[in-house]
């Protein structure tokens, strides 16, 4: 038993700290500090970088052009770039997509698909959840009616991030509403979002951003070529996509990197006349913070070695403690950044207004993503199953409760 | 020891109520958030009618002569749906300042205004650098033909953009987070000089950044004593603690029964989720929380007749961490029970939680508070 | 609406605190500042000067000898006792068995237990629990047959508390077995301790104490005349007996008194080579105990006054509140305590055994109790019904839910 | 990156499971408690068979040569079953602070002895007005006739009236709480001035106050440097944290299964108690705390060979911190989840509640050592 990385690990870290340091472009770089969320371009433009250098699908088999890593070096790889702080590579693209076509997909799909998705020529998204019904997926009822050679679609799907930047969308629908199980009769699809009948209407979130989208499908016809795996077995692909590894599920480099930032802020702002950093209380409530980082590193370690020794054929259950305590960091850390911040972190700063009008910028320039941060990462133990959903995964999983 | 409530009150709460449902519906808030001003003035309007204007002005000023059970009652109602007219802003932070400072001419031009609706004040106190040290004031006001001359910079002035008045604080002396060396200044919104950026706050209410650049003011413009307005200003900072906790305790409660209400008819797996124990169990916590918070919003609104400032500010202290840490808490679980709903901007309840997110970052926040009491210990 | 204690409750305080102060034995107060709890001379000590004064009937009309106290009164009272320290009243004879007698016994028995209750001339405890029964009450066992003018009661009550030191029990026990529903065919007797066939078999608590029992009952002949209200109807005394009163419930004199201990301790032992009382963290710590007592001080009267208002008819379900907060705080000031005696709290400190060996004491005075009151109090979360039970009954009484 | 155990890993943790299995069940246990000296001759004796006493002995002092992991491994199997023998006192702290500072001779002498399970260490440095401050020594040790003469007091000593060595610290040099000044000496039981008086802890294990009153020892009797002990002092206390974080986990995984068990079998109003989702969630919650214990436990041991002194010391207070919390919560759901039957002294759970509660408070509490690492904070 050791906890120290091999020295092959150590300078692997290095390699992509330099690559990172040496490629990402600064701006982007230095929005992304400031707890912006990176812009579509942005998360392009880093992707082809990426994906040049051979790293964009980094957890692909290298016969379609992964880098052929082991889980550890994936695991260093996310949180390198996640602490840079560099865009996330697209998630929907790289780790739902991807594996998915290679287990499911045709030749043909493969070869179409994959290096496309690599650099980002498609940006997809995922088109899972309905309207009701939660994290009760299979209650979906979007109807895909065969007709020739195409589907034809007709349903809602809601929450889907990034539609509005997407070129395609996988999506479940229900292609045998007769079956007598609810996982039963469900399809996997591949659509086209400039197909006409398509129709994508904003969600604005608590934090002001434009993430989620309606997505409406009306008579919307997909030829069958794009059905991924057999029909009415669409259920064991989902099932596939989402038990898939989940290496970076507990998404540490950004709580790392936001607790580095609350610090750094901390420095600038004052509490009882002196600089905040010097607080005794923060300091407590930032070694807290920094004491359960450093525990979920040692555990995500050991879940991902795990992993790596058992083939990495199937997640751990106990990534669901990741989960919980991945998402419970990154809110704590988030809700460290807005109270650094204090009343500075309240006021919707019109930053780039303010640049556009020429006027100068009327909050400090570390103000305006504080609170926003902190809004959106409410989220964080909302999506992807609830932590209470989590609980319950490792009450039956692991506790046989 | 008496928790009811005085005919009167009884009166001033039934009506408010009842304006507030007939006017305050979560969709025609939406509207007025999609209004320039971001709020209404024909409800400010109305507000004055029903008496609320001038809810704490005595009734010499054309006011009610109410007291601080009086505000409390009315700020919980508008906490629990969310108000966004400029109440804080004028009556208790503004008002607090005039009642506490005012000399009678001062009193007798500006209350009556207030009371009647047709003055809107905001207390330009807090600067930048300073977070929540309400001693550190680098605003100077230097005498200058009989009167002052101001020079400096305000921030997150609530309601400082559309304020008729604003009561200004600046040093006449002292340094730099000196106790010694504050006043308090009444300037018009067009004086010259006077600078203001107005913008919204993460709830959607209004603030501005403020400069003063060479702003001249008579000296009639002081508020109270010169050189020793802190305990004026703690006192109105106290007064704000007081209103906002119980705006808490009226958004908290809108923010639970809407989650009650989702337990029990949103349906998951085929049955309504309030079915789950455990979320059950969030909601018992949600409540023993509230509860705790409402206590706390009680103790404040109490302490500020207490003349101890030590004992009242240790109090108020206990009620804004109190208060704060409840509301964070409950309008944390809140989401969280509503899920994916709860993080939209078309749902009521991320409002509600951006409204207590925004009122434990004014005057001091849960730390800042806690650190007074901790201070204390002995 | 006014939080201020009006001058008539505020002089009673003053009046309570001097008696206490005047009367409660100097050796009781000091073990108890100490923690150690009241030995059972103690208690009855207590109780009778308690009683000479009229206030250890505290609850009770004044026809049965009560002092006709408001509810804010008692809690009043109720706190100045806990505060002093003083032993608590022993509730079995005071809230529970008084009571119960009032509402259902026979002039008789008013006449004969009432006045000997009182005066604890008789210690009294509870026969309601039963092994493997737990908050399930109404699954008991314990058979009681009549026989002439006997009922010979056969069976087992587990956790009774005090009942090595009691000379009677009230009980609950099985009359009709055939009865319909499980709350029928229950019956509620007095039985004298000292009858033939009753065992009492000590449980010691994880702090080493012995405050709990089991109660064997063979053939153990009870007059019928001992039976409290109907024969097979004792389900409805039981039920008001657990839904009476709970003005103390929250014990918040007690917590109270705790972290003065805890503050009063830490001014002699060090931290980062000063007072522990100096230390930050420590003080941080404080005031987040003092501002939930605070909070909890105000819960308690808004839902004691109701109360007063409501007529003293039935307890506010809100009182869920004050026993969740209260027990909580009781363990967070224990542990308080606990960490501030570290390392010195830990041993077994045999003071008294030392004494009586004419040895000096080897540990400091404050630490002997500091952990078996840490220990004892995780109970408090357990009895008079959990923690997670009090939470159903909010979700049932208050929520809806 | 390696998570897996060595052969010779396997084959120490099998057997060492079997012996446990075989001789510590609860009532075994029990029975132990009840005995005089509370602990079992017996046992110490096979585990010196086993070659557990020489775990981390050198080979050449008739050691197995083991190194930290092994410990680790070793007291996790403790901790699973509450083992009370001097294993702590003994082998981890006497046997660290002989492998750090002592000579050739001393390690000759004294290694193989404890390796065979023949002689019995214990580490008696803290003293009673230090609380957790390791330089916190009024012990003095003066020199006197080519040797020294101790005089002072030491306080909560594991296992300190049954050690037939002690390792005592004393101040050569400096004064309360200075760094420099600290020495090592080994100390005879039978020293003439040595006073011990034994007790129980809360957890049933030994302890000993110490008082030295005119104890003279030889110049041989002096381990290590002269006046600059407290880095060999410091690694002592390092090494016992990691070892007891260690024995919490074992703790824990008892305490969580014994939960899991009971909420399993334990019917309440006719059903399993284990069906009420608020405690399954409680469950998954002991879960999460204690693999993320596990985690902190596993950096302890591995810190304990880190050169870096500062590296080393912060990961150690980590762990220690880490592991306190998480044997905290466990421990107190334990009980929790089990009711009455846990507040019993017949019933297992609350013997482990107090070991680790116990733990907790040896070697810097969770306070302390969360308070060094704030002080890091930059």
């Amino acid at each position: 038993m050791d906890l120290r990385f091999t020295p092959e690990e150590a300078a692997f870290r290095e390699e992509v700290r330099a690559f990172i340091r040496d490629h990402l472009p600064r701006e982007i770089r230095e929005r992304m500090r400031l707890g912006h969320p990176p812009r579509k371009q942005d998360t392009i433009a880093w992707m082809r970088i990426l994906n040049e250098r051979g790293w964009a699908a980094y957890s692909w088999p290298t016969e379609w052009g992964g880098p052929g890593w082991t889980p550890i070096q994936r695991m260093i790889f996310l949180e390198e770039n996640l602490s840079a702080p560099a865009p996330e590579l697209l998630s929907f693209n790289i780790t739902m997509l991807g594996p998915v076509l290679i287990q499911f997909g045709t030749e043909a799909q493969k070869k179409h698909f994959l290096p496309r998705a690599a650099n980002l020529d498609d940006w997809w998204c995922q088109g899972f959840s309905e309207p009701g019904a939660g994290s009760d997926l299979a209650s979906l009822r979007t109807a895909a009616v065969r007709d020739g050679d195409h589907y034809v679609v007709n349903g809602q799907k809601i929450w889907t991030s990034t539609a509005h930047n997407a070129d395609w969308c996988f999506c479940l629908v229900r292609t045998n509403p007769q079956a007598a199980k609810r996982q039963d009769g469900i399809s996997f699809l591949l659509i086209d979002l400039r197909t006409p009948g398509i129709e994508v209407r904003p969600i604005i979130s608590i934090d002001g951003s434009h993430h989620l989208n309606e997505v409406f499908f009306t008579d919307v016809r997909v030829p069958v070529g794009n059905l991924v795996g057999e029909e009415n077995k669409g259920w064991s692909v989902a099932k596939y996509l989402l038990g898939n590894e989940r290496t970076g599920i507990a998404r540490l480099g950004k709580s790392k990197e936001r607790v580095r930032f609350a610090k750094e802020v901390a420095k600038e702002v004052r509490m009882n006349g002196r600089p905040l950093i010097e607080d005794k209380a923060f300091r407590q409530r930032v070694a807290q913070i920094e004491v359960e980082m450093k525990a979920l590193e040692i555990t995500q370690l050991r879940v991902v070695s795990a992993y790596a020794k058992a083939g990495g054929n199937r997640p751990d259950p106990l990534s669901s403690v990741l989960k919980i305590k991945g998402t419970e960091l990154l809110q704590a850390s988030s809700e460290l950044v807005m109270d650094v911040g204090g009343p500075q972190a309240m006021p919707v700063w019109q930053q780039e207004l303010a640049a556009l009008a020429n006027e100068p910028a009327i909050g400090p320039d570390w103000a305006p993503q504080m609170a926003p941060n902190y809004l959106m990462l409410r989220a964080a133990s909302i999506y992807g199953g609830t932590n209470e959903i989590q609980k319950n995964i490792l009450n039956k999983a692991v506790l046989g409760l | 020891m008496d928790f009811d409530l005085t005919d009167d009150q009884r009166l001033l709460t039934d009506s408010v109520a009842r304006l507030l449902s007939d006017s305050y519906s979560f969709e025609q808030r939406k509207a007025l958030l999609k209004t320039e001003q971001g709020w209404s003035e024909t409800l400010w309007q109305k507000y004055a009618e029903l008496g609320l204007t001038g809810l704490p002005i005595a009734e010499e000023h054309g006011g009610f002569g109410g007291g601080a059970v009086d505000v409390m009652l009315l700020m919980q109602a508008f906490g629990r749906h969310l108000v966004l007219e400029p109440y804080l802003a004028t009556v208790v932070l503004g008002g607090t300042a005039l009642r506490l400072a005012g000399d009678a001419a001062q009193q007798g031009e500006i209350l009556p205004e207030v009371a009647a609706g047709s003055l809107r004040l905001a207390f330009a106190h807090y600067e930048r650098q300073a977070r929540y040290d309400i001693t550190d004031v680098l605003t100077t006001a230097k005498p200058q033909g009989g009167g002052f001359l101001l020079e400096g910079a305000k921030s997150v002035v609530l309601h400082g953009a559309t304020a008729d008045k604003l009561v200004v604080s600046a040093r006449t002396g002292g340094s730099r987070a000196e106790a010694e060396g504050l006043s308090l200044f009444l300037v018009d919104a067009d004086a010259p000089g006077l600078a203001r950026r107005g913008y919204r706050l993460r709830d959607g209410t209004e603030a501005a950044e403020l400069s003063l650049s060479a702003v001249q003011v008579p000296r009639e413009a002081l508020l109270g004593l010169q050189d020793a307005a802190l305990p004026v200003i703690q006192r109105v900072v106290e007064a704000g603690i007081a209103a906002t906790a119980a705006e808490v305790i009226g958004a908290m409660e809108t923010m639970h029964a809407m989650t009650l209400d989702y337990l029990k008819t949103r349906v998951q797996f085929g049955k309504p989720i309030g079915e789950n124990q455990a979320l059950q169990h969030r909601a018992a916590e949600m409540l023993v929380a509230m509860e705790q918070g409402r206590s706390m919003a009680m103790l404040a609104t109490m302490s500020l007749e207490e003349e101890d400032a030590a004992e009242r500010a240790r109090h108020i202290s206990m009620a804004k961490v109190g208060v704060g840490q409840a509301g964070r808490f409950v309008s944390q679980q809140a989401v969280q029970l509503h899920g994916g709903i709860g993080m939209t901007e078309e749902y009521a309840v991320g409002h509600f939680f951006r409204r207590v997110m925004v009122i434990e970052h004014l005057f001091g926040d849960t730390a800042t508070h806690l650190d007074r009491l901790a201070e204390q210990v002995a």
